[in-house]
């Protein structure tokens, strides 16, 4: 099997899944309770907190375990709103958010916020201008991901939070296709809260973190124990946060490396698509990209058929994002970025990552051409006197 | 995605597929949920479809439902060839996943499209009732 | 180590560990994908859905993941709360819930909600009457649980699902106590929601589920893909609801068996208790109490010292519940029952599970007389004459 | 709950623990943050405390820092033994949790309620300035 759909989801590390196993097992005790054994798990949970504060360049105490990602998102997003209810009730996003926030900011335009959703260039990048001229008086919120997860497009997120500082509102950072990928550091970035996914990053599913700057207040969105000093109740996943833990200490190792290594297989497998096919257009940024990420559009033809004939190929791929993928819409991304609607249902996003060699890239590129010219052929969209 | 045998097997050897050149009958069709196309084309002989092809851009069970759609309407009756519903078409397969039900209908769709595309073009070109008969020559 | 907090949380069972353990390796796709790989992990969450059901006596369909009792506790609240705000915006609860429900409810009355808090008997139990009293026109959601964590009392809750619905009024019950460890079903019962949580029956900790009955309609609590029919976005735990699972598979066939062995267990644990130490009161109901629990004070000491001696002799044990083991004020289910400050100051939860023998049992008796002496000798409420 | 070890040790051995029958003050303070109480007897010789004994309804941090404070009162003057602030016996534990400072302000107020209650002991009964003296009788 080729796996090219680490942007929907990653393996667990070995060495991330040996740091969960003791905690699922002797070291099973309830963090919040008093007696020793149960002060280890406690202190693997401080262990992880502190690891990712070290991939984040934050303090530890800023540090909040959830759910996942769209915990994370629906948390900033909701808490920062409902504390700052009296402030005003008006947030500003982008169109190419993923649907945790987007769908968080439409259930608030339910119970009275107002959203404005800025759009993007044809590479998904935000106007900075634009952006400063939708804040209002009642702005609270701005949220903006740091990296697309269907094109791979990395937004200016400093200069995004350099002006939201001059204006006083707060700044999330939706940055799961971010963190553990590319070095960030949300002190040079100065951004109020960040959001970030285990398995993402070769870390386990089911838990993320918060990052929430010092002195920055947002409603709790679990309620319940004392957990995380009272800001996100629930008995601590214990072995799940040891796990991201240990993803980003890894990560934070290795990602410099990686990513020299993986992008030169992604270039290799974009200048190899770009030879063998015809009528294609890549999406996202040309430079300022997640190095892992081909997102492309195969002209005349639909993604899902690629999609299938690559799995009876066993190579593993996505059309979109993973989770709308039971969706029957374009991409929202690819519609934001200008695509008319039958090309950007033709997209096909290849996210390479850790277990990829060229031997994989070289397989893709055997075996796409001649799917591509199949489906063409059945496509009422080609012209076949070419 | 859970589809059955059948469709992925119709989707990687689908039949019928391609063009006919001076069709008798043809039928684009939009499917109103997705924005998926297809067309068939037909050549029609006394009544009886001779040949049907179909192209399709659409998702995995518009390309099986197209296959099947134009399998099982060649050599029918025009008559007959109406009667053939996307129910048909998906119990064909063995089913479909219920967010892809919709895809069938195009099938349907499609096929109709070209026989009306058919039945109009003989009453234009031909207006008296011995219209097959001229087509014949 | 001998461990007696298993209501605070408990191993995973061998068997639930191996079931999880593909989904972390070779099986770690992404449930929403389209993929052949992917669709295993898919397999693995409907297996899991099915095995939860079959331990509730539900259809599968009315099975949601969530990240624990905690979410789906306050997912059901608020989830009800919002979905019915235009019906009325009064709710009933008891004042023994868990935390998870009871600062659920304060955060609504912030927002313009009413919650009545019934009181409870000297064990524990809510008065009917008294609740069929406080139902209102406006009250749209009545929340009890099914058994107390702290002193095990069960509600009598197919009586009070049967008033409420006479009332028609939505009626959830957290049952993370009382789900793995005593049979329940649904459907007898006539619940319209029902929590519960992986790691209070040996299964992993963060992954819980929320029964929600056909028909009944909640608003979602988190936003975001499709997943869980669109009613709780995230990427899957995979591996966390294959061992939830597997937990639930394991409890539905053991349980019973588990019942036998156990309560004879807290049974010489209790009477043993009451014959070597003066001067203790046992907490909750005589009969109606889950088999496992034991809830004591040991008048004029406090708890914390109990447990600190008890951890130098190397066994587990709690005082109130592991959540606010980090709080000073006494337990709110003791005082609810009409404790003294005082006394219940000085409460001691043991509560059982699989792993504890009777050697566990006859230890705890040899060391908690010295323990109750030590302390009392010190104390300035005993009376040293005696 | 993460105690030092020295905690831990004074927790479990305490000294100074019980009653000093006819002390010459006693001082029962109750603690606002958590309702826990503390009661301290010390019998003063010669404005020295010559014996000092506690009993304490409280959590570990009270039980050991009870026994912390009259370990450094015993042998001390009156003067003296006023000054040992609560700060003084959390340093001598090697600190203790934030949630948990405010038992050691038991162990600081009961001292001084003691020292308070002889003090005033000593007015009512002998409100001379020989009064120590007639003590000695
Ligand atoms: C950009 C982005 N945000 C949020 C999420 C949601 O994260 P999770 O699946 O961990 O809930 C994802 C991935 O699914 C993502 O790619
Ligand atoms: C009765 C009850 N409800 C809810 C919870 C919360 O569950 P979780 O810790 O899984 O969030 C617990 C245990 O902590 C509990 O005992
Ligand atoms: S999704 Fe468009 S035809 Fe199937
Ligand atoms: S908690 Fe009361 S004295 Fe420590």
């Amino acid at each position: 099997m080729i796996y090219m759909d680490y942007n929907a989801t990653t393996p667990c590390d070995k060495r991330v899944l040996e740091a969960m196993l003791p905690y699922f097992g002797d070291e099973f005790g309830n963090p919040s309770s008093l007696y020793q054994s149960a002060r280890t798990a406690k202190k693997a949970v401080e262990k992880a907190r502190a690891d990712i504060a070290v991939l984040l360049g934050c303090a530890p105490e800023e540090i909040f375990f959830t759910s996942g990602g769209t915990e994370a998102d629906n948390w900033a997003i909701k808490g920062a709103a409902f504390q700052l209810k009296d402030k005003g009730r008006h947030i500003i996003t982008s169109r190419i958010e993923h649907h945790a926030v987007l769908n968080t900011c439409k259930s608030l335009e339910k119970v009275g916020y107002e959203v404005t959703y800025l759009p993007v260039d044809k590479y998904g990048v935000v106007d900075i201008e634009e952006l400063k001229n939708s804040v209002r008086k009642d702005t609270v919120l701005i949220t903006i991901m740091y990296a697309n997860n269907e094109i791979g497009t990395i937004q200016p997120v400093k200069e995004i939070a350099e002006t939201v500082k001059e204006k006083g509102v707060y700044f999330h950072t939706d940055a799961v296709q971010a963190a553990g990928k590319i070095p960030l550091s949300v002190k040079e970035l100065g951004a109020d809260m960040l959001s970030l996914s285990g398995h993402k990053f070769y870390g386990p599913k089911g838990v993320g973190a918060l990052y929430i700057k010092k002195g920055v207040k947002i409603a709790p969105f679990m309620y319940g124990g004392e957990q995380e000093k009272g800001k996100r109740a629930g008995t601590e996943n214990v072995p799940g946060i040891a796990g991201i833990g240990k993803a980003a200490e890894i990560a934070a190792k290795e990602m410099v490396e990686e990513e020299v290594r993986i992008k030169k297989l992604r270039d290799r497998l974009e200048a190899g698509i770009k030879d063998r096919i015809p009528e294609i257009v890549v999406n996202g940024h040309p430079e300022q990209r997640l190095y892992n990420t081909l997102n492309l559009c195969i002209k005349h033809i639909e993604g899902e058929g690629i999609l299938l004939h690559l799995d009876f190929e066993g190579i593993c791929a996505s059309s979109g994002s993973a989770c709308t993928s039971g969706s029957l819409e374009p991409s929202h991304v690819l519609l934001a970025i200008g695509l008319p609607h039958e090309i950007a249902h033709g997209s096909l996003r290849l996210s390479l990552g850790k277990h990829n060699t060229e031997q994989d890239v070289d397989r893709v590129l055997e075996v796409l051409p001649g799917i591509a010219s199949k489906l063409r052929e059945i496509s009422p969209f080609w012209n076949k006197g070419k | 995605m859970e589809y059955t045998d059948k469709v992925c097997e119709y989707f990687r050897n689908p039949k019928n597929m391609g063009r006919i050149e001076n069709p008798d009958g043809v039928g684009t069709v939009g499917n109103k949920v997705c924005g998926d196309v297809m067309k068939i084309y037909i050549k029609v002989n006394d009544d009886i479809i001779e040949d049907i092809k179909f192209e399709t851009f659409g998702c995995g069970a518009a390309i099986a439902t197209s296959s099947v759609v134009t399998e099982l309407a060649k050599g029918k009756k025009i008559e007959e060839a109406l009667k053939i519903s996307n129910k048909e078409v998906v119990d064909f397969l063995g089913g479909l996943p219920p967010i892809k039900k919709h895809c069938s209908l195009l099938a349907e769709d499609g096929l109709k499209a070209a026989i009306n595309d058919y039945r109009d073009k003989q009453k234009n070109s031909a207006p008296s009732p011995i219209k097959s008969e001229d087509k014949q020559l």
